[in-house]
């Protein structure tokens, strides 16, 4: 099932870039390759497209923030895609997500309608949520899918539905996504050990990009994570986020051992953050910064470094140093792109048949200007014709 | 009518609701211990005891009802709220809002609140006001039997969240086990009319919003909920022997307030005394106060509250929470201004 | 007199008490970033970013105070504050208490409130009155660079627990990195007088507990904080040209309450409005209510508050959040009844 | 230092049981052993002593609150002896403690008036809080020791004691008593991340006596207590709760590590409740039912057990056998005393040097008794000449 299904009616419309859809000609949309759930290895073709149209619909997201067509803060999930796809992929009816402020990519790949959800982003009242919750707040009841922008409820959240789904749907699991900051958040710590107490069909997903706003979390983080589920009596397994087909395999196995009423498990995936915290993220700026905001910045900070009284010299100096080379470290990440796991499948795809690839990536984008044009419409000419 | 305790007429009403409705669960610390009734009937699967760990249970209860539960979730006391408060400031409380109103949240977090069994300042709290605060959610405090038994059938027919608190000095079980009841020289001022009275034999839901007139009187309305009302009537008998007349109400719900009850009363007596048992500042003493005004009800008003933190001596704790004597001097006092 | 923008007099009053005061600390998530200055001269001992755990450094800094320090703990939006909320709500109001005076709590919780810059319901809100229901708690909201400065060096002058309150609508940075301040076409309704103001060289503490009066009028009493109380004098232009003369208070502090200067003041006009971005029910504007009616002060009453849940879309958020054109209707209803 | 040394003027009065001390003679006390701080092993009749002065005081408390001269809750510290004295015995001015429900015996070893505190839970206005904390809110700002009555509280106090004394009094360390059913509770998790992250000299000591009120800890509690720390990058060390000299060597290492700035520890200790939960426990009532009690149980349970609509028979069976089961175990334990320190060191002494043992038992008695008696005198009597 490819995540533009949700349009209803399930149709594409065929339509130049900046074209008026006066009178769209509507085509049944065929899923560009089958849905990868029974196959007994991932989908390679299938996954990467999962991953290209999210990548492309955030790009699309980034521009309407940046046009202040989206307010507030704006998380993406550009990094995050191997992960994400590589399990929401497999998940059926019945089962459920939790997830954190960074929900595009599962929900998309879970079959939310992207024109609502991008509604949603703009708070207009055809949206998602009628304008009521924002791209914090993203809900469908349908999918069994909520999210919350408080740091570590993804893990309670998850719990609550895998007891939901224990009793009234056996089979069907759950699924909670987070970042490796929310591991120490308190509520997330409780709910590994209720879930391993209560044996729930719970997949906790920790998506580690190694940051937290402008936090190493290296440097606030005790131990190592995989042990550290290991002592709360969960399983724990460890994937290469960049990597979608081996995020696929291992979710794969999970998935049927949770379905099986096995117990729960703590997947663990190194990933990247392509934009930075959020839109406008300072830190991205800052490594960006014009001449003028440079001497800005740093005449307060030269200030501080000198003014009398304070922290030995030697110290500030120091602390100057650390949190300099965080936002350096950050740039580097932001411009060399490591880790992205679209471009290491595509290499792959490209190298089996490029032809193919190209031709498939045409048609992920012209969905993605049908889905934005949609998503854009004024509202009253979508009245009558939206459900 | 049958008779039944406080505490027991809460578990009549769970095990009915329980067995007409398989979707209904129990979450929380000790419950095979508490609930053991409820539990050897509907089995382990619908009574979970949890680890402690109020802020993964009460979350995961929020998430279990949008899944299709209706869990009943226990803070043993309304003062550990504050642990899992996330869940219910921003999650419980909202989840409809945001969803635009098409996900509900039917959900029932249940805890033992109030004092007056020496328990210090940690133990005895209130916290219903200061609940009632945060739009999206249903505050009920029973002061009876009767009301303990339909307020929570109510609470497990409402399609959203509900705080239901049950007043330590009113559940002779919770009594029994925090003030140390089993001891020969234990002694706590128990309303008897609330720890026991008449209930029907099939609980049916009591209209959550909805108030009750205790006591018809004439100079002036005393408001109160849980053991505040039953001190408001003891109050009253004292001060009809001054030829004060009162009238008192029972909010039974804090959440959404009966307005209309309220500003009826207070219309024709001219005079409102908040009885609060919660702490006094920015709460329901001064919400009752902005009711009757915005309705443009003039009055003379004066309020008998908790205004500090519950002290741990007996005596310090019975000065601090309202008391007969000190509603009695308030009412006298306002209805000589 | 020099000018400061809002959030720059509130680390310009840090940098002047963290100098005079060893003992202050700075701890919360990502302070190396967002208090960089502080950090690069005070060093890395004395403003300490943390992990994502607000429960446990907030509770952390409580005994930190009891300790000899005087830690200023961010928790960085307030709507994250139900996660620590043991810590606030049982440790650090009530330990004085506990102590019998002897143990104080120097300490002082920051953080980031209000909306109307698109963030929704979960990262708007204001929920002063529902902390100032907490006994043993301080509540300060600043309105003004000035007032920033000096409310923050009175917070660090005070020996018990002080909940500091920035709007995120008057502090760039916030704005800037919360609302997207960087873009092109995002625009927020930024009151001017609040965002930026002439501030002391030396920071002097502003006496806790006094409001100030913003403009003196004689039909009306307006109450407010924050950056209601700039929409409160912008609504007073509008209905002067209906000749309306409104009285506007900015109370800088919620909890304790200047009650001498809103009953001087209601007892002046003989009306009561108040504004205020936290939830309406249960809160701050009742608490006001009571307060004037506890005096013996009659009044007419009405309020513009945050009724529910905040939405997302702007033009919702718009009309949620107290604005000019409902503190306006308001005030016409209320002189006219 | 002996715990009854903070009766102040330090006095023991020579006094017989029951007779009234009109004119008491003053006798300097001379503490029966010297502190063991400076030597280099445990003083074992020192750490007897400390265990036995606090059962003999708990033993007067239960007394006092079965009369019902001390309100509420009371939880007492029986049974736990060996690890909280094996401790605290070691910790010098400047170091704090953060407490929890069973603050009793540290405490008294710590040095706070035995008297002042007695008085406090009877919630008398001479007692150590003027009777505004009670039992679980006792402070002592001299001590820098804080109790709480919220579980998992004290993690996070003792981080923040630390992070004072790492400030303000380098090698002074702090010390948190806990539960194992509080290391369910996030702010305890979060605790320690914290405090590996900033390598606080915060030592964690877990009492685990198996129960948290009515509930079997093991059942709800995934993965092993110690493997949970050391995933949070703590040092984890395990004692034996009821050999205190045990206790003493390795907290003695490992209060040396916290004192030069190692990084803070996690100490697993087992023992048991010997009074279980608080006094009045209805567990111990329950196993120790009178006939009417049994059948007005039996009553409502044999209806839950046989009422039409429910769980099906074996299920309802089984929840019904599980919870007695709870009850029985807890009754075994209570009645065979297994694991109580005391006993354990004290027949080592008594093989050692009897006579010195009676002596010493009976002049620990005689200590206890002048508590008992200053402590339920009126309030009036002591007025001027106490403080
Ligand atoms: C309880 C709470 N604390 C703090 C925040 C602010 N905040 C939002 S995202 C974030 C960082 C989360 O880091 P991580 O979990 O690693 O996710 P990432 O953003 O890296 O994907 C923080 C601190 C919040 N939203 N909620
Ligand atoms: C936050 C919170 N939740 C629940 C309680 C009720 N309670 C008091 S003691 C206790 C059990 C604690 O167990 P454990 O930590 O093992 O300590 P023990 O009593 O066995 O010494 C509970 C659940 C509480 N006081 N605080
Ligand atoms: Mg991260
Ligand atoms: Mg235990």
């Amino acid at each position: 099932m490819s995540f533009w299904f949700k349009i209803k009616p399930a149709t594409r419309f065929v339509t130049k870039k900046g074209m008026q859809m006066e009178n769209p000609v509507e085509i049944q949309v065929d899923t560009v390759v089958e849905s990868s759930i029974k196959t007994p290895g991932p989908d390679s073709w299938h996954l990467y497209l999962e991953m290209l149209r999210s990548r492309l619909y955030e790009v699309e997201v980034k521009r309407l923030w940046q046009d202040g067509a989206i307010p507030g803060e704006m998380h993406l999930s550009m990094g995050e895609e191997g992960i994400v796809v590589g399990i929401v992929d497999q998940l059926i009816d019945g089962d459920a997500m939790a997830l954190d402020h960074r929900a595009t990519t599962a929900l998309l790949v879970r079959g939310v309608d992207p024109v609502l959800l991008l509604k949603e982003f703009m708070g207009r009242p055809d949206g998602l949520g009628g304008g009521m919750g924002g791209h914090m707040h993203l809900f469908s009841r349908e999918y069994l899918s909520a999210s919350s922008g408080i740091v570590g409820s993804s893990g309670p959240a998850g719990v609550g539905f895998a007891i939901a789904n224990q009793r009234l749907r056996p089979g069907k699991i759950s699924v909670a996504f987070f970042g490796e900051g929310a591991v120490n958040e308190g509520m997330m710590l409780e709910s590994f050990n209720l879930a391993a107490a209560w044996k729930l069909p719970v997949m906790f997903v920790c998506k580690d990009n190694g940051q937290a706003v402008v936090t190493q979390s290296k440097k606030v983080t005790g131990g190592n994570l995989l042990e550290r589920a290991t002592g709360f009596g969960l399983r724990a397994v460890e994937v290469d986020g960049s990597e979608v087909e081996e995020v696929w395999k291992v979710a794969n196995g999970e998935l049927r051992r949770l379905r099986n009423g096995e117990g729960p498990v703590f997947v663990y995936g190194t990933c990247v953050h392509l934009e930075g915290h959020f839109l406008g993220d300072q830190l991205l700026r800052q490594a960006h910064l014009s001449v003028s905001e440079t001497i800005k910045m740093a005449a307060s900070l030269v200030k501080a470094h000198t003014q009398s009284r304070g922290a030995p010299l030697r110290e500030r100096t120091a602390s100057l140093r650390e949190t300099l080379g965080i936002l350096r470290e950050s740039a580097r990440i932001h411009r060399s792109k490591e880790g992205d796991p679209i471009p290491i499948l595509r290499k792959k795809l490209a190298d089996m048949d490029a032809d193919k690839l190209r031709q498939a990536e045409q048609r992920a984008q012209d969905e993605i200007e049908v889905i934005i044009q949609r998503a854009t419409a004024p509202v009253e000419q979508l009245e009558g014709g939206q459900q | 009518m049958r008779k039944l305790n406080f505490g027991e007429a809460i578990e009549d009403a769970l095990m009915q609701a329980m067995a007409n409705d398989e979707k209904i669960i129990i979450i929380g610390e000790d419950v095979h211990g508490l609930r053991l009734n409820l539990r050897v009937r509907f089995g382990r699967d619908r009574v979970l005891p949890t680890p402690i760990s109020e802020a993964a249970f009460v979350g995961a209860a929020v998430t279990a009802a949008m899944g299709g539960l209706h869990p009943v979730v226990e803070v043993m006391l309304v003062d550990f709220i504050g642990v899992p408060m996330d869940a219910i400031l921003n999650q419980a409380a909202k989840i409809e809002r945001f969803s635009n109103g098409k996900w509900k949240v039917p959900l029932v977090i249940r805890a033992a609140c109030g004092g007056g069994y020496g328990d210090g300042g940690q133990h005895e709290q209130s916290l219903w006001g200061w609940l009632a605060h945060i739009p999206g959610l249903v505050v009920l405090v029973p002061s009876t039997p009767f009301d303990a038994g339909g307020l929570m059938t109510a609470a497990l027919a409402h399609n959203g969240p509900v705080i239901y608190l049950e007043h330590k000095l009113l559940s002779e079980a919770l009594l029994d086990s925090l003030g140390g009841g089993s001891r020969m020289h234990a002694s706590f001022n128990v309303p008897v009319d609330g720890a026991r009275g008449e209930v029907p034999k099939v609980w049916e839901p009591i209209q959550i919003g909805q108030g009750v007139i205790r006591r018809v009187g004439e100079h002036l309305t005393i408001i109160a909920v849980g053991v505040s009302v039953h001190r408001a009537l003891e109050a009253s008998i004292v001060m009809e022997k001054k030829s004060i007349s009162a009238e008192v109400i029972d909010l039974r719900t804090v959440a959404p307030l009966d307005k209309k009850l309220v500003i009826g009363s207070v219309s024709k007596t001219g005079r409102m005394l908040v009885v609060d048992e919660d702490y006094q500042g920015y709460g329901l003493s001064g919400e009752l106060a902005a009711t009757a005004l915005e309705a443009g009800v003039g009055m003379k008003y004066s309020r008998v509250c908790t205004e500090d933190t519950i002290p741990f001596s007996r005596e310090l704790e019975y000065k601090t929470l309202p008391n007969v004597e000190r509603i009695v001097d308030a009412a006298i006092d306002l209805v000589n201004r």
